[in-house]
């Protein structure tokens, strides 16, 4: 497989032959989850005629929210069940007072699990063609596919026609 | 990329890092190790003799049933008994000194409070608490030696198990704190 | 005596500073282990971690209200007052609550010293078998006469032994001084009271029952006579019967905490008082229809109502208020007795009380049944002056700081040069014991035995007993012990030890009975002394004062003032006479009416201020022709415009490291003159008040703003 | 060349200005990727010793300034400073008020303004929300440093301990813990999200310990469409959730006043009036702080334009207002409502001893930017509007200084009423901070991108001149 | 939990008329709490730490000009405004007293319950402060010793509460009407500040409070002051 890699990276005002460039690659065959693009800037999927990527950090946040939630209406009730004390003559489980915790700390909760989504979704495997190029970050648009050998040939020229610069993975420099 | 090698994958920085770790983990348990050992006592008093021949806590440590301190005893209550009962040991060499120096026994309380908590026995005994329950079996011991854990948690623990009645009183912050 | 011994013996101190120091870390992370020294024996009568309650005699200042002093573990803990006892029934000031800041003050004198040269400040140790045949040798190789005794002015046991003492030596009695007795004109009034009753004794005035009381500088609420006593007896007059408040005024140019709490202040001219007060006699003559005042016919109310600077009308209200009271009453003060008229107008506020009929009735006049005796100034000035002629000897000083004490324009600092032995019994090294050779120091009071003969606050012959509540912290000796042995071998005093005098002393009152307990013999009497504090009877024993002489009326004394003269006025504080300003607790305790701390400062009414061009905190030289001193002003709203005050006692040069440097003596610009009974007219003094263009913040509990001015 | 590549942006965008050059707006002016990558690159690699040595200067001033008078007064007590009854907070937490509101300014600039899709935030989104962090590292020291005991100032986190206590959740000041620890956490993130491929774009273009330093935390950034959503779903979450979490944490903050019995303290506009101040304070310190950027920083006048302090002048201006309004309405009700504390307490404000402050505050947060801030020309001048802005922020520390040492001192009880004064250490801890924060903003401005140049040229992308009849028209396209 | 029968227990009568401002109360407190005194640089920037203090407030104009004493301490307020602010339960309502508590060691020092006590009756450790040897000597045991930056008040002398509970527990009876006394009350010398059970209505506190001169400091907040004050009677002044 690592040999039957491909980089075709496009200039960052090639973006109609980027779309272009993946249409072509479907019609030789090449299934969506063959390729992958890569670029400096996000690209909604339908510029580039791309099946929608997929995420779980919406519900990694939620779920985030709700444990926050949780917690602080442990906070808010279960620590005065340990030890009650009264203060100021308030009540021992004032509504007012917890709703400001419970905010805290749903919102604490959101915002911590955001990022640990983002953070566990980076550091899991994922499953489309690997490969990068430091052009990506200038701006340069970049399409990973993988396929078969006998292929190449076919692929190469049409990539090229667009105005592609095909990059073989050994000439990647290695970060 | 000049090293090959990332700062914390190298030995000596591993090793650097253990030896931090081990310092302060060394520290600490050192620290509540030693804070727990029995302290130096001027005689090495053998309670466990003396609760063995039957001898009262109350007749060494007579305040615990009037008031906040237990108290010591002075060396003419121990000499009282020890001249009457004349066993040579080293200890008792030690006490006799004490005595004809007429110097005070420099003990060391092994049970104390900080300064912030306001304990007082009287109530405890007069709610029938047995010396042992907090100051351990002194049968088995020679020396005092201070019971683990005894922090407000473990006050608490006992007087939320109290009466319904006494409750609010007992929870009061102010029966310790003042 | 072996019971003193044991008694003595059983207080032991060990472990104190142990436990101390347990009480010291306080909030922080205790020591895990403390070593605690429980007693070799323990007394049987303490507990660790249980308190002792004492009964003693409070020894602050002459009043001699009865303590309880709660001790543990040998130390005082905390004065408390005796609810039995008739001065204060369980009250006390804020003096006597810091008796055991003075018990434990770190800058104690803790042995006998001997200094190299007078104000040298450089001390030798010594100890009491070397110190005590220095006194004997004093009392016994000197010529009697060359012998003198200075004391305070506490009616008791040491002074009753030095009185025997001198007496057996053929010495002149010991002298009585003390700062609060010429505030309150002690022996004016005893001078007063004997010219018009004939008695050798202290008035007592039924303040509780009183229902309209005019008070002429008399400071009864701070330090007056027995202030204990009389704040009960303002509560009381105030709310203690129900459906009646009695009515107070008080006449003075400065507002003192008194005329503060009283219904009416007067801001009279000072040294009208005695125009005033005849210009009343009048008044309530004529409405009461009393004949024979013919003394007063000449006087023109309305002129004197105008020399006073006091309204004819409310002169007249006064007048009328006063004469158809149920229980009028009529206090002099000391104020009243610090003018050359002082005596005169004294007498005439005594006979006032004859003229409205209150004499020995509820709400009145009572003479105080026991014989008091005070030194008046000008036998304080004779001393003086035969110290200079260097007539005196020894000078034995006890319980007076006369080098701050006295004005310095008397010039005792001087004519102590002149003396050639000066042995101070201070504990303190005060201003007098660094002018001393020796300094022999006695315990503190809470130390120490003792009795006290109350002879101005309470309501029956009452004797207060001290005892000592813990044992000496240093190596002092009561006085008295080192008089006794110092005269022992010549066999002229026939007493042991100073308990022993104590118990002898105490035998009359065992066989005269009529106390609230009564014992067989000595010993239980002693311990029931002991144990309530004192002796005193169960029922009210005051005399009713009779006699009726009229007095001349007193004569005009108003001064003229120049511009930018000031009639000037001081006034004692809760340090009492200034042996308190080491207490750091009574130099935290704010002036009750200015709130400093900490410091002198000179009171100026807010007008005069604008008019001098100086504001709060401004530092201001007073001076006079007996001396000048500096202090920051405070603008005090309650002062007349034409006078300036500075309180009493602060301005230490000496006694410790809370008292030394702080403020001014006000003393320092008396000037020496007297009034007829022989008291200092300090009252008379004029100053003039300059700025010095500096400024010093005093230390004010209250706000510098918003407390007068924009809260009309 | 560098040099010459500098003064030419200047001379070129001043020359749009001119023309009224649609290319004068940076969105309009693009530039290939490349070169603004090394634009940005090259801004934060030039440094000349002069930088660090005043970089040094500043860290020396930190540990001397702010730890070595906090370890002093830690040592000695919190008498230290000048507080003292009735007047318990003084300077620290003043300041802590202020870095706190400075902070809001990031998130506002970054959130809102990314919510409510206003282009000109691009370039300097970053910078504001930097300012955010090291506000609210600054001003989160505060709570620690006024703290009497601060050696158990973990009794205020909620943990189980053995006594079984627990923190009181009915205390403003836990509410302000755990408000200011959300914030905090969540504005890192939230500059830290963008930041990835920013980091991964000075990965790959750089060499030695800087390459390590951005690749560690690129965390493996390739740009990747599932990485790009991913990225774009937690930027949607956090800049709606953090919006909340900004008004929550100032209007706590101004709980921790208005929740109490303090005489001009208890009000329910305390709220949203100190939101508003905080976002005037942090606007214009965002504009302070671009100022400095782009004088200071190489290549930072490309991105940040005078447009930029056009557009921020105007909400300054708005904000200004809105403070006023704020300010009026509680000094208009309080002097209507006569309950004679109050009273007293606003009388001695405006012609008490410190009336000059209370003057200040009036004259540098209203007067300043009303009588300036209509006009144009200095809105577009970043010099004049970096002066207006420190001036406002001055009158924001005079606010909250008047809101809380000079309020406290005049309560219920004439007979308590004080002043206060801040002493040596107080002063020192409180230079100690800006200090801090300079120090951290001058370091960490050399170690990330400050500029987010995946946004920019997101923005030129979508930015385009379209030619409606005559002339060119700027036309925004969405892009996603 | 909450025992309704103690909803009254101690409370304080301050009589301003019988009130002379002697300051003895001042002192007696101070003596008694093992308060430290603070100098005259520290007292005179306002940061003594009396936890009761005379206000002296000056009416009228010359001669006419009187002040007005009102001995202030912690009123225990029933809703005491600086309780729930506590971050970390260090000022806390005692239940069984019907006191407000402040524990020393729970306390970090926000100094929060300072400012929002409307009676200023609270002060702080700024420094940790001095009693040189022997003057620890006369410390109270009954009373902790409180370090730098923690914040303390008047405790109507909790000590002494306790020790007059556990002296009448022992002997197995009610606690009698004025045998616990703050130490102000015990030393006030024109008995102006009567102490005691308020939930005894037969109480001499309870007679006194329910008296027609009676009013309390700052009723508009709502404290429910555990402190009533009787008024002075009547300045001429006006």
């Amino acid at each position: 497989m690592e040999d039957t890699f491909h980089l075709a990276l496009f200039h960052e005002d090639q973006l109609d032959q980027v779309a272009e460039a993946i249409a072509k690659l479907k019609k030789l065959g090449l299934r969506d989850k063959d390729m992958s693009v890569i670029s400096g800037v996000p690209f909604s999927e339908k510029i580039l005629g791309r099946p929608m990527a997929w995420t779980r950090v919406p519900y990694i946040a939620l779920a985030g929210a709700g444990v926050g939630f949780l917690v602080a209406l442990a906070l808010n009730v279960g620590t005065v069940m340990q030890y009650p004390i009264r203060v100021g003559g308030m009540p021992y489980y004032p509504i007012p007072t917890s709703i400001v915790v419970t905010f805290e700390l749903t919102m604490l909760g959101l915002l911590i699990s955001t990022f640990l989504g983002v953070f566990i979704e980076t550091i899991s495997p994922s499953f489309g063609p690997k490969g990068y190029h430091p052009k990506i970050t200038d701006g340069h648009i970049g399409i990973l596919f993988d396929c078969p050998e006998k292929m190449d040939e076919k692929v190469h020229e049409a990539l090229k026609a667009l105005g592609a610069e095909l990059i073989h993975r050994s000439e990647v420099p290695r970060s | 990329m000049k090293n090959p090698k990332a700062l914390w994958q190298r030995p000596v920085f591993r090793i650097g890092i253990a030896v931090v770790f081990l310092i302060i983990l060394g520290g600490a348990a050192g620290g509540i190790y030693f804070t727990q050992l029995p302290p130096e006592q001027p005689i090495q008093f053998p309670h466990n003799v003396h609760v063995g021949l039957g001898a009262q806590c109350l007749y060494c440590h007579p305040g615990a049933v009037s008031g906040p301190v237990a108290g010591l005893p002075s060396q003419s209550k121990c000499w009282g008994c020890h001249q009457q009962i004349k066993k040579q040991s080293p200890e008792l060499e030690k006490l006799a000194g004490f005595v004809s120096r007429r110097e005070p026994i420099p003990w060391v309380p092994v049970a104390i409070q900080p300064d912030f908590v306001h304990f007082n026995h009287a109530p405890h005994i007069a709610a029938g608490l047995n010396c042992e329950s907090c100051h351990g079996n002194l049968a088995a011991m020679t020396v005092a030696e201070p019971q683990k854990g005894q922090n407000m948690g473990w006050c608490l623990n006992c007087h939320q198990k109290m009466a319904p009645e006494n409750f609010t009183r007992l929870s009061d912050c102010s029966i310790c704190h003042y | 005596m072996s019971q003193k011994i044991s008694r003595r013996d059983f207080l032991k101190i060990t472990g104190v500073s142990s436990a101390a120091l347990a009480a010291l870390t306080g909030c922080g992370p205790a020591s895990r282990f403390v070593v605690r020294k429980p007693y070799p024996d323990m007394p049987e009568y303490n507990q660790t971690g249980a308190s002792t309650y004492f009964a003693t005699g409070c020894r602050e200042c002459p009043a001699g209200c009865g303590l309880i002093v709660r001790t543990q573990e040998g130390r005082a803990i905390k004065v408390e007052g005796n609810p039995d006892f008739p001065v204060n029934y369980g009250k006390v000031c804020s003096r006597g609550l810091t008796a055991v800041q003075g018990l434990y003050n770190p800058d104690r004198v803790q042995g006998p010293l001997k200094q190299a040269s007078r104000g040298s400040s450089s001390f030798e140790k010594i100890d009491w078998e070397t110190a005590i045949p220095i006194i004997t040798s004093a009392l016994l190789k000197n010529e009697p006469s060359g012998v003198a005794f200075l004391m305070g002015l506490a009616p008791d046991h040491l002074y009753d032994l030095v009185a025997e003492i001198t007496q057996t030596l053929g010495s002149p009695p010991p002298l009585r001084y003390s700062a609060l007795g010429m505030f309150e004109g002690r022996t004016t009034l005893l001078q007063a009271v004997n010219n018009i009753f004939h008695k050798d004794s202290l008035p007592f005035f039924d303040l509780a029952n009183a229902d309209y009381v005019l008070s002429f500088g008399a400071n009864f609420l701070e330090t007056w006579l027995s202030p204990v006593r009389y704040s009960r007896a303002y509560g009381s007059l105030r709310q203690g019967i129900p459906g009646r408040r009695g009515y107070l005024v008080s006449f003075e140019p400065r507002q003192s905490l008194t005329s503060a709490n009283a219904d009416e202040w007067i801001p009279i001219k000072p040294g009208s008082e005695g125009l005033v007060i005849a210009a009343l006699t009048k008044l309530v003559a004529e409405i009461k229809g009393i004949e024979g005042a013919s003394d007063h016919s000449e006087l023109d109310v309305a002129q004197v109502a105008n020399t006073a600077d006091i309204s004819l009308k409310k002169l007249q209200e006064i007048a009328h208020a006063f004469a158809s009271a149920d229980h009028p009453l009529a206090i002099p003060g000391g104020q009243l007795a610090s003018h050359a008229n002082g005596l005169a107008a004294t007498q005439a506020i005594l006979a006032l009380n004859g003229m409205v009929e209150n004499l020995g009735k509820k709400g009145g006049l009572f003479l105080i049944p026991s014989t008091s005796v005070a030194s008046n100034f000008s036998e304080i000035q004779a001393l003086v002056s035969r110290m200079s002629r260097g007539e005196i000897k020894a000078l034995f000083i006890h319980g007076v700081n006369p080098v701050f004490d006295l004005p310095s324009a008397l010039g005792f600092q001087e004519a102590l040069k002149n003396v050639s032995l000066v042995i101070s019994f201070a504990s303190f090294p005060d201003e007098t014991a660094l002018q001393s050779d020796y300094i022999l120091p006695d315990h503190t009071p809470l130390e120490s035995w003792g009795y006290q003969h109350v002879l101005a606050g309470a309501d029956r012959p009452t004797y207060s007993a001290s005892q000592p509540v813990v044992v000496p912290l240093y190596d002092t000796h009561a006085t008295a012990d080192v008089l006794l042995t110092a005269l022992k071998e010549s066999g002229k005093v026939p007493y042991q030890d100073e308990v022993d005098f104590l118990q002898q002393k105490l035998l009359p009152l065992l066989q005269r009975g009529g106390g609230f307990y009564t014992a067989p013999e000595i010993l239980t009497f002693w311990s029931k002394w002991l144990q309530y504090g004192g002796w005193w009877t169960p029922t009210e024993g005051l005399e009713k004062p009779n006699g009726s002489s009229t007095p001349p009326a007193p004569a005009a004394n108003v001064a003229e003032l120049q511009e930018g003269q000031f009639f000037f006025v001081t006034y004692p504080t809760l340090f009492g006479d200034g042996s308190g300003a080491n207490r750091p607790w009574l130099q935290e305790t704010p002036d009750p009416m200015t709130t400093v701390m900490w410091n002198s400062w000179v009171e100026i009414h807010p007008d005069t201020a604008r008019k001098l061009g100086v504001k709060d905190d401004d530092v201001v030289k007073i001076s006079s022709p007996a001396g000048e001193i500096e202090a920051s002003v405070y603008l005090y709203p309650a002062i007349r415009p034409d006078t300036v005050a500075i309180p009493f006692g602060q301005g230490h040069t000496a006694l410790g490291r809370w008292a030394e440097g702080r403020g001014c003596n006000p003393l320092q610009v008396l000037n020496v003159q007297f009034n007829e009974a022989g008291d200092l007219a300090f009252g008379d003094t004029i100053v003039s008040v300059t700025p010095t263009g500096r400024s010093r913040k005093l230390a004010r509990f209250e706000s510098r703003e918003g407390v007068y001015g924009s809260q009309h | 060349m560098a040099a010459d590549a500098q003064s030419l942006t200047d001379m070129q965008i001043a020359r749009y200005e001119e023309e009224e050059d649609p290319r004068q707006h940076l969105m309009f002016d693009p530039r290939p990727r490349e070169e603004m990558n090394r634009m940005v690159l090259e801004a934060m690699q030039t440094t000349t010793p002069r930088y660090w040595i005043t970089v040094g200067i500043l860290g020396l001033l930190v540990a001397l300034l702010l730890f070595g008078a906090w370890g002093n007064m830690i040592l000695n007590g919190i008498g230290l400073a000048g507080v003292r009854p009735p007047i318990y907070w003084g300077i620290f937490i003043v300041t802590f008020v202020f870095w706190i509101g400075i902070s809001h300014a990031g998130t506002f600039v970054s959130a809102i303004l990314r919510v409510f899709k206003a282009e000109f935030r691009r370039p300097f989104t970053r910078a504001a929300e930097l300012m955010t962090t090291f506000g609210l590292a600054a001003g989160a020291l505060y709570p620690l440093i006024h703290l009497g005991r601060v050696w158990v100032f973990y009794w205020m986190m909620p943990y189980p301990n053995a006594r079984w206590l627990w923190p009181n959740f009915r205390s403003a000041l836990v509410w302000d813990f755990l408000a200011i620890t959300t914030y905090l956490l969540s504005s890192t993130i939230y500059l830290y999200l963008p930041l990835i491929p920013d980091l991964a774009m000075a990965r790959d273009r750089t060499e030695g310990w800087r390459h390590y330093f951005y690749m560690v935390l690129s965390l493996g950034w390739r740009g990747t469409e599932a990485e790009w959503l991913r990225l774009r779903k937690a930027i949607g979450i956090f800049a709606f959730a953090i919006i909340p979490v900004m008004f929550s944490v100032h209007t706590i903050v101004s709980w921790d006043f208005a929740a109490t019995q303090v005489a001009g303290w208890s009000s329910t506009i305390f709220g949203p009036y100190f939101i508003v101040g905080a976002i005037l304070s942090g606007v214009s310190a965002v504009i302070t702080i671009l100022f400095v950027l782009r004088s200071t920083m190489k290549n930072m006048k490309y991105f940040i334009r005078p447009e930029h302090f056009n557009a921020l002048g105007k909400l300054v201006l708005v904000f200004s207002m809105s403070w006023a309004y704020f300010f009026f309405n509680e000094y208009l009700l309080h002097w209507y409502g006569g309950y004679k504390v109050v009273r007293d307490l606003l009388m001695h404000h405006a012609t008490g001893p410190a009336a000059w402050i209370w003057y200040t505050m009036l004259i540098c947060n209203v007067a300043i930017p009303w009588l300036t801030l209509w006009n144009k020309k200095i809105r577009s001048n970043p010099t004049a509007m970096f002066v207006i802005t420190l001036l406002i922020n001055v009158g924001m520390f005079a606010e909250r200084y008047t809101i809380i040492p000079l309020t406290l001192g005049y309560q219920r009880f004439p007979f308590n009423w004080g002043q206060y004064t801040p002493r040596l250490t107080e002063i020192s801890i409180v230079l100690g901070t800006f200090c801090l924060f300079i120090f951290l903003y001058m370091v960490v401005s050399r170690l990330i991108p400050l500029v987010p140049v995946w946004e920019v040229q997101e923005g030129q992308h979508a930015h385009t001149l379209r030619k409606v009849g005559k002339s060119e028209v700027p036309s925004v396209t969405e892009l996603d | 939990m909450a025992n309704t029968e103690n909803t009254g227990k101690w409370g304080m009568v301050i009589d301003t008329d019988r009130c002379t401002g002697c300051m003895a109360c001042v002192t007696a407190c101070a003596m008694e709490n093992n308060i430290p005194w603070t100098g005259e640089e520290e007292a005179g920037y306002g940061r003594g730490m009396h936890w009761i203090r005379v206000q002296r407030l000056w009416h009228g104009e010359y001669p006419e000009v009187k002040p007005e004493f009102t001995p202030t301490m912690c009123q225990q307020c029933g809703h005491a405004p600086c309780e729930p602010v506590c971050p970390v339960f260090a000022t806390v309502h005692s239940e069984a007293e019907q006191i407000n508590l402040q524990v020393y060691n729970r306390c970090v020092g926000t100094r929060y319950c300072g400012n929002n006590c409307p009676y200023t009756a609270r002060t702080f450790n700024f420094f940790d402060h001095e009693f040189p040897t022997p003057m620890d000597f006369y410390l109270n045991p009954d009373v902790t010793v409180r370090r730098r930056g923690v914040m303390e008040k008047c405790t109507f002398c909790v000590q002494r509460i306790h020790k007059g509970q556990e002296k009448a527990r022992a002997e197995g009876r009610p606690v009698k009407d004025g045998e616990i006394v703050p130490a102000c009350a015990q030393a006030c010398p024109a008995d102006a500040i009567v102490f005691g059970d308020m939930s005894d209505s037969e109480s001499q506190v309870s007679h006194i409070a329910r008296s027609e001169r009676r009013y309390q400091l700052l009723p508009e907040l709502g404290t429910e002051p555990r402190v009533t004050y009787l008024k002075g009677g009547g300045y001429y002044g006006g």
